[in-house]
């Protein structure tokens, strides 16, 4: 009998630590590693997915173990037998969670001084959100787009702000997130270690358009990044980029820019709609009123409110210009 | 376990028995559920006032604040006073000075009341800035409590001219007085924070 | 005259006394039933807006709800299942009750807790009416500044939770001198049942942290009807200090919501196992070391808001060592019932099922601690899975083990253990299957508080949503169980479940004043199987003592 | 009450003694402040002042001297973690 129960011991230390083994190292649940600091990140995952697992099969085992052989046989009416504590055990249950806790601690503190120390060569990107769209800045470059490039393997410092509410910047991609808030700017460090496009989602409750503020981080090699960069400067003259860019496509759905936005009216054939609108207004007028001063007409059915007042100022006149003239086609 | 019944006195307390009344208990967890609150309206008042300085403090009258803090001292006094009256059996004096505590609570919502007008004069409002929004939410939430103090002392004060409280049962009064030098206390810290520092 | 005197001799007629829980009245029972069962009326409510919410994620696009709809909806899911539900359901435990486990006649001020009961029905309808004028839709959290740019239900909304906390601390300010001055004689504090234990901690969280989210809500009102600038970029305010207030209270708030709920399988699990409790001082300073630290760990909902970087590390490790005292009720729970005699009734499979799920829920708070990886999962479906383990998988499932352990003493009825097998198994499968493939979806990406998302999610998702609308099957067996036995169920024992604690030492349901006469304690609560203190067998009713 | 009753005229005196002190720190904390000195001087003597006068109003005008030593508990711990909190929320 005491043989065997130490085998069952041995047992199930056994498949709790192959349990826990498994579990540290070939269960992948993240996405894509998409940055270097991704893959420390992932280290520190998968640890704490080993030691949790280990606690979870011993814990759980015990309940199930528990259940199937403590049961009460059949008119059995006694009590059993009173054991109200154990000194030694519940110092032993007190002192190793807390060794482990300690652990854990320092090497997660480990991991994000590694994974926030500054870089050298680091480049600048300037990262405003609004409801609902994000916009990249290039300081050094002096390029403002609503596309965001990097070029692989250089390290990047975002510095994140909003314009209206909380957002936030998170590209799971990477495994880094940081608030956008207005009135302060924060800081965020990754460098990209794959090519490739990744989504950037706003993880932060912004309104009802939250769920479409999502963008692309296009990471490529760096001669790729510096003519989109150079193209760039010159400023968009595609009117679909604009539309995206600019932001129109997270509110808005237009099949010609391939968007599907529900928060703002859908502008596919908006070109013959918008001249019946607003009695004496052509369609051109419309439309351009529509994106300088949104507040003047409301399509009903929509709030008032939710659509950027600043078009007027962050469009160069060609590119309004370009903008109603592809709108105007629809 | 078993549980014999007893022939001890039925509403024994347990509490009692440290020497704890009930209603002191309950009033003095109040307080300190008070004194969170307004911890909460201070932290945001300290925020700002650290992390986000403006030049309108400069407009506060700490001479007319001062006289009004010595008011409020003393009709903790007047309190204190009247709670001593009652313990040695002389209503009357309990009375008297209950009524000197509501004159000088009101006094000091009168000083108040001169500063936030003046200070409106000079354009400070709940609007004007997050200086103007945090002094006037933290000392009038603070007056607020003095004004209920007030009443409280009012509705003391009539039932002590009725005769509802002895030289052995006062406790109506030791709560209204536990909660009108905590507003005092309150009124301490503000006044250092918010006009001296 | 003749119609007035007849109106009189009616009025002086006594009423039904089931009229009484549909009007003011000081009795603690009475009090404790009004809060479980108006509380559990917005259980239903906030589950009826799960299912909106999984409905509409059961396939990606915006479909049932649009943007400003879903956020609503989902708004008032949270703020009505925290706030109507769970805080004030354990509330409700706690007084109908703590005044048996200590052996009181009523609580210490009757009417301060019928006062509190009854700021509960207007606020949950404040609440819900707030759905005519542009419901809340900044989530339960109502971050700054986008609570200050909803609608006019945003305020009603913040009026209706500051009217639940100032309920919330009239009672803990009640149950604090309960227990503090009215327990029976020789109801040492090391005596004390566990519940009552949770009920202590649970109140000093309340009375601390609860007025500073008051005062909070205040500014944001304010912000919004009176042009303070607190929380407005343009004046001069700092959103962030929104973020403080709240989660100084909201994150204490989830061992408010915790803590009772420890207490209630601490009970369970000694009186289904017949063995005392293991580890009883242990189990009762943990809960205050919970409560202490969860004091101490509020930013850590605030690692990707930018806080100053260096305080991040203490936040990390208080909230990381929350683990331990935590460890020790598990790991206590598991020799309780090691060696015992298992009976599987309804309670002891709900106890069961909470360390099961609440498990999982702590375990994935280590994750959440460790701030590199919260900056990974921060505000996804990570965090929406912990949670629901946590607080539906954990309080929810102690509330029922409670709502079946004492139904018979609340009731004098016995319910139905078939229905109540049934509800527990929809309950536990139901659970896991809606928040297990949450942590998933969470790690490869999926933000929380989203109506829409990418159409790789789609099939966790719907597993989630399959899940959920179990969930909400789940209450029908319980709905009619609980009625039905109620009128019709079998007469229940004063102690039908043989327990040691002075609840039980009374009638089913127990008389007005509790107690024949006062009981004298000269034991702990949890002696079974030792020689001297043997079990009360089952008394007919109406028993006080033996 | 359960106090037990003393004589009377050492306890008015002693509320009046209190008082007095707390008018002269009041006194004190004006002329200071008319003063014009640092900040860095004064601000730490005006937060020891303050103290001073709140803790002679909650123990002698409140009693906690006296009173059984839970009543202190219970208002004690809350303003220290006022303390705490009002501290970190201006660093956070």
């Amino acid at each position: 009998m005491k043989e065997r129960s130490l085998l069952l011991v041995i047992f199930a230390a056994l498949v709790l630590t192959v349990g826990g083994y498994l579990a540290a190292t070939q269960l992948h649940l993240m996405p894509v590693q998409g940055s270097t600091r991704a893959v420390e990140v992932d280290r520190l995952f998968q640890l704490l997915l080993g030691i949790t697992a280990f606690i979870f099969l011993l814990v759980e085992g015990a309940l199930l173990y528990a259940a199937l052989r403590f049961r009460r046989k059949p008119g059995d009416e006694a009590d059993a037998a009173p054991v109200h504590g154990n000194n030694a055990l519940e110092i032993l249950w007190t002192i190793i969670p807390a060794a482990v806790v300690v652990f854990v601690g320092v090497y997660s503190v480990q991991v994000l001084q590694d994974i926030e120390r500054p870089q050298d060569n680091t480049m600048v990107v300037e990262v405003v959100g609004r409801q609902f769209s994000w916009e990249f800045r290039y300081p050094a470059d002096d390029v403002t787009t609503g596309e965001l490039h990097l070029p692989v393997g250089r390290p990047v410092l975002f510095q994140i702000s909003s314009e209206d509410v909380i957002h936030s910047f998170w590209v799971p991609a990477f495994r880094a997130k940081r608030d956008a808030t207005p009135g302060q700017v924060s800081e965020l460090r990754i460098t990209p270690s794959e090519v490739g496009r990744f989504p950037v989602r706003c993880a932060e409750l912004c309104g009802p358009g939250h769920a479409g503020m999502i963008t692309e981080v296009v990471v490529e090699e760096p001669d790729v990044f510096a003519a989109w960069l150079a193209e760039t400067k010159a400023g968009p003259t595609d009117p679909a980029a604009i539309f995206t860019q600019f932001g129109c496509a997270a509110c808005h759905t237009l099949a010609a820019a391939g968007s599907n936005g529900l928060v703002g009216p859908a502008l596919d054939g908006i070109g013959t709609r918008a001249a019946e609108r607003e009695p004496g207004v052509s369609a051109q007028d419309y439309i351009v009123q529509s994106i300088t001063d949104p507040g003047a007409y409301v399509v009903p059915g929509f709030a008032d409110g939710l659509m950027p007042r600043d078009f007027k100022s962050r469009l160069s006149d060609d590119q309004l210009r370009i903008l109603v003239e592809f709108l105007l086609a629809q | 376990m078993t549980y014999p019944a007893t022939h001890h006195e039925d509403h024994f307390r347990a509490g009692h028995a440290l020497g704890l009344d009930h209603l002191k208990v309950g009033m003095w967890l109040f307080l300190g559920s008070e004194v969170m609150f307004f911890g909460g309206l201070l932290a945001a008042f300290l925020h700002y006032k650290v992390n986000n300085p403006t030049p309108e403090a400069g407009l506060l009258d700490v001479g007319l604040v001062g006289v009004n803090t010595f008011v409020l001292l003393t009709s903790s006094f007047t309190v204190v006073s009247g709670l001593a009256g009652i313990q040695r059996g002389d209503p009357a004096a309990m009375n008297l000075y209950l009524l000197a505590t509501i004159g000088l609570g009101v006094a000091f919502l009168g000083g108040q009341v001169y500063e936030f007008v003046s200070l409106f004069r000079h354009g400070i409002t709940l609007s004007s800035s997050v200086f103007g929004s945090s002094f006037f939410t933290l000392t009038g939430f603070h007056g607020l409590h003095v004004l209920v103090g007030i009443l409280w002392a009012a509705s003391t004060f009539l039932r002590g001219m009725r005769g509802s409280y002895t030289r052995e049962n006062h406790i109506g009064v030791e709560l209204f007085g536990l909660y009108w030098h905590f507003v005092d206390i309150v009124w301490i810290v503000l006044f250092t924070i918010i006009y001296l520092i | 005259m003749e119609r007035m005197r007849s109106l009189a001799a009616r009025l002086r007629r006594p009423a039904p006394s089931w009229l009484r829980y549909f009007r003011w009245n000081t009795d603690h029972k009475v009090i404790g039933v009004q809060y479980i069962v108006t509380t559990f009326f917005f259980f239903l409510v906030g589950g009826s807006l799960a299912m909106l919410v999984r409905s509409e994620l059961l396939q990606p696009g915006v479909d049932l709800l649009n943007g400003t709809e879903y956020n609503r909806v989902m708004t008032n899911h949270g703020s009505v299942m925290l706030f109507l539900w769970i805080i004030p359901v354990l509330a409700g435990f706690g007084n109908y009750i703590v005044p048996l486990m200590i052996g009181a006649r009523d609580m210490a001020f009757p009417r301060l807790n019928a006062l509190g009961y009854w700021l509960i029905p207007p606020a949950g309808l404040l609440m819900l009416a707030s759905f005519f004028v542009g419901a809340a839709e900044a989530g339960w959290t109502a971050y700054v500044p986008l609570s200050i740019r909803a609608p006019d239900g945003q305020t009603l909304w913040a009026v209706s939770v500051i009217l639940l906390g100032t309920s919330s601390i009239m009672s803990a300010v009640n149950f604090l001198t309960t227990i503090v001055t009215m327990r029976a004689e020789g109801l040492t504090i090391w005596r004390l049942p566990l519940f009552v234990w949770g009920i202590v901690a649970t109140s000093v969280l309340s009375l601390t942290a609860t007025p500073v989210l008051t005062a909070g809500l205040i500014l944001v009102a304010l912000d919004r009807v009176a042009g303070t600038q607190f929380f407005l970029v343009a004046g001069g305010g700092d959103p962030v200090l929104w973020q403080n207030l709240f989660w100084f209270y909201s994150h204490p708030a989830v061992y408010i919501m915790v803590l009772p709920a420890m207490g209630i399988i601490s009970e369970v699990f000694p009186v289904f196992s017949r063995k005392p409790i293991f580890g009883y001082r242990m189990i009762a300073l943990s809960s205050m070391a919970i409560a202490v630290l969860g004091l101490t760990v509020w930013a850590h909902h605030m690692f990707t808001s930018g806080m100053d970087p260096r305080l991040r590390v203490p936040y990390m490790v208080s909230s990381m060592v929350i683990a331990v005292p935590t460890g020790v009720k598990i790991f206590s729970w598991l020799a309780t019932i090691w060696n015992g005699k298992l009976r599987f009734n309804t309670p002891m499979l709900f106890a069961m099922g909470f360390i099961s799920q609440f498990l999982i829920g702590g375990l994935t708070g280590i994750f959440l601690a460790a701030i590199p990886i919260d900056l990974h999962v921060h505000d996804t479906y990570f965090v929406v899975a912990h949670l629901h383990f946590v607080l539906f998988g954990g309080s929810v499932s102690a509330v029922y083990a409670g709502l079946y352990y004492w139904y018979p003493k609340i009731t004098g009825r016995m319910y139905d253990e078939r229905l109540g097998h049934t509800h527990f198994w929809m309950n536990f499968v139901g659970t896991n299957l809606a928040y297990l493939p949450m942590f998933l979806v969470g790690l490869l990406g999926m933000p929380r508080r989203v109506a829409d998302y990418d159409p790789s999610f789609t099939t966790l998702n719907q597993l989630a949503s399959i899940g959920g609308f179990l969930l909400g099957a789940s209450v029908l067996p319980f709905l009619w169980n609980a009625i039905i036995s109620w009128l019709r169920g079998p007469v229940a024992d004063a102690n039908p479940w043989r327990a040691l604690t002075l609840e039980w030492q009374t009638s089913s349901p127990p008389p007005e004043n509790n107690f024949e006469r006062l009981p004298v304690v000269t034991h702990g609560p949890y002696d079974y199987g030792e020689a001297a203190p043997r079990s009360p067998e089952p008394v007919p009713s109406p028993a006080a003592g033996e | 009450m359960q106090t037990p009753p003393r004589t009377m005229s050492r306890r008015t005196l002693g509320y009046g003694a209190v008082f007095l002190l707390l008018a002269v720190i009041t006194g004190i904390e004006l002329a200071l402040n008319s003063l014009n000195l640092a900040d860095a001087v004064v601000d730490p003597l005006f937060l020891v002042l303050s103290l001073g006068k709140a803790t002679l109003v909650a123990a002698f005008f409140m009693h906690l001297r006296q009173d059984n030593r839970f009543y202190t508990v219970i208002f004690v711990l809350p303003v220290l973690l006022l303390v705490v909190f009002a501290l970190l929320t201006i660093v956070i």
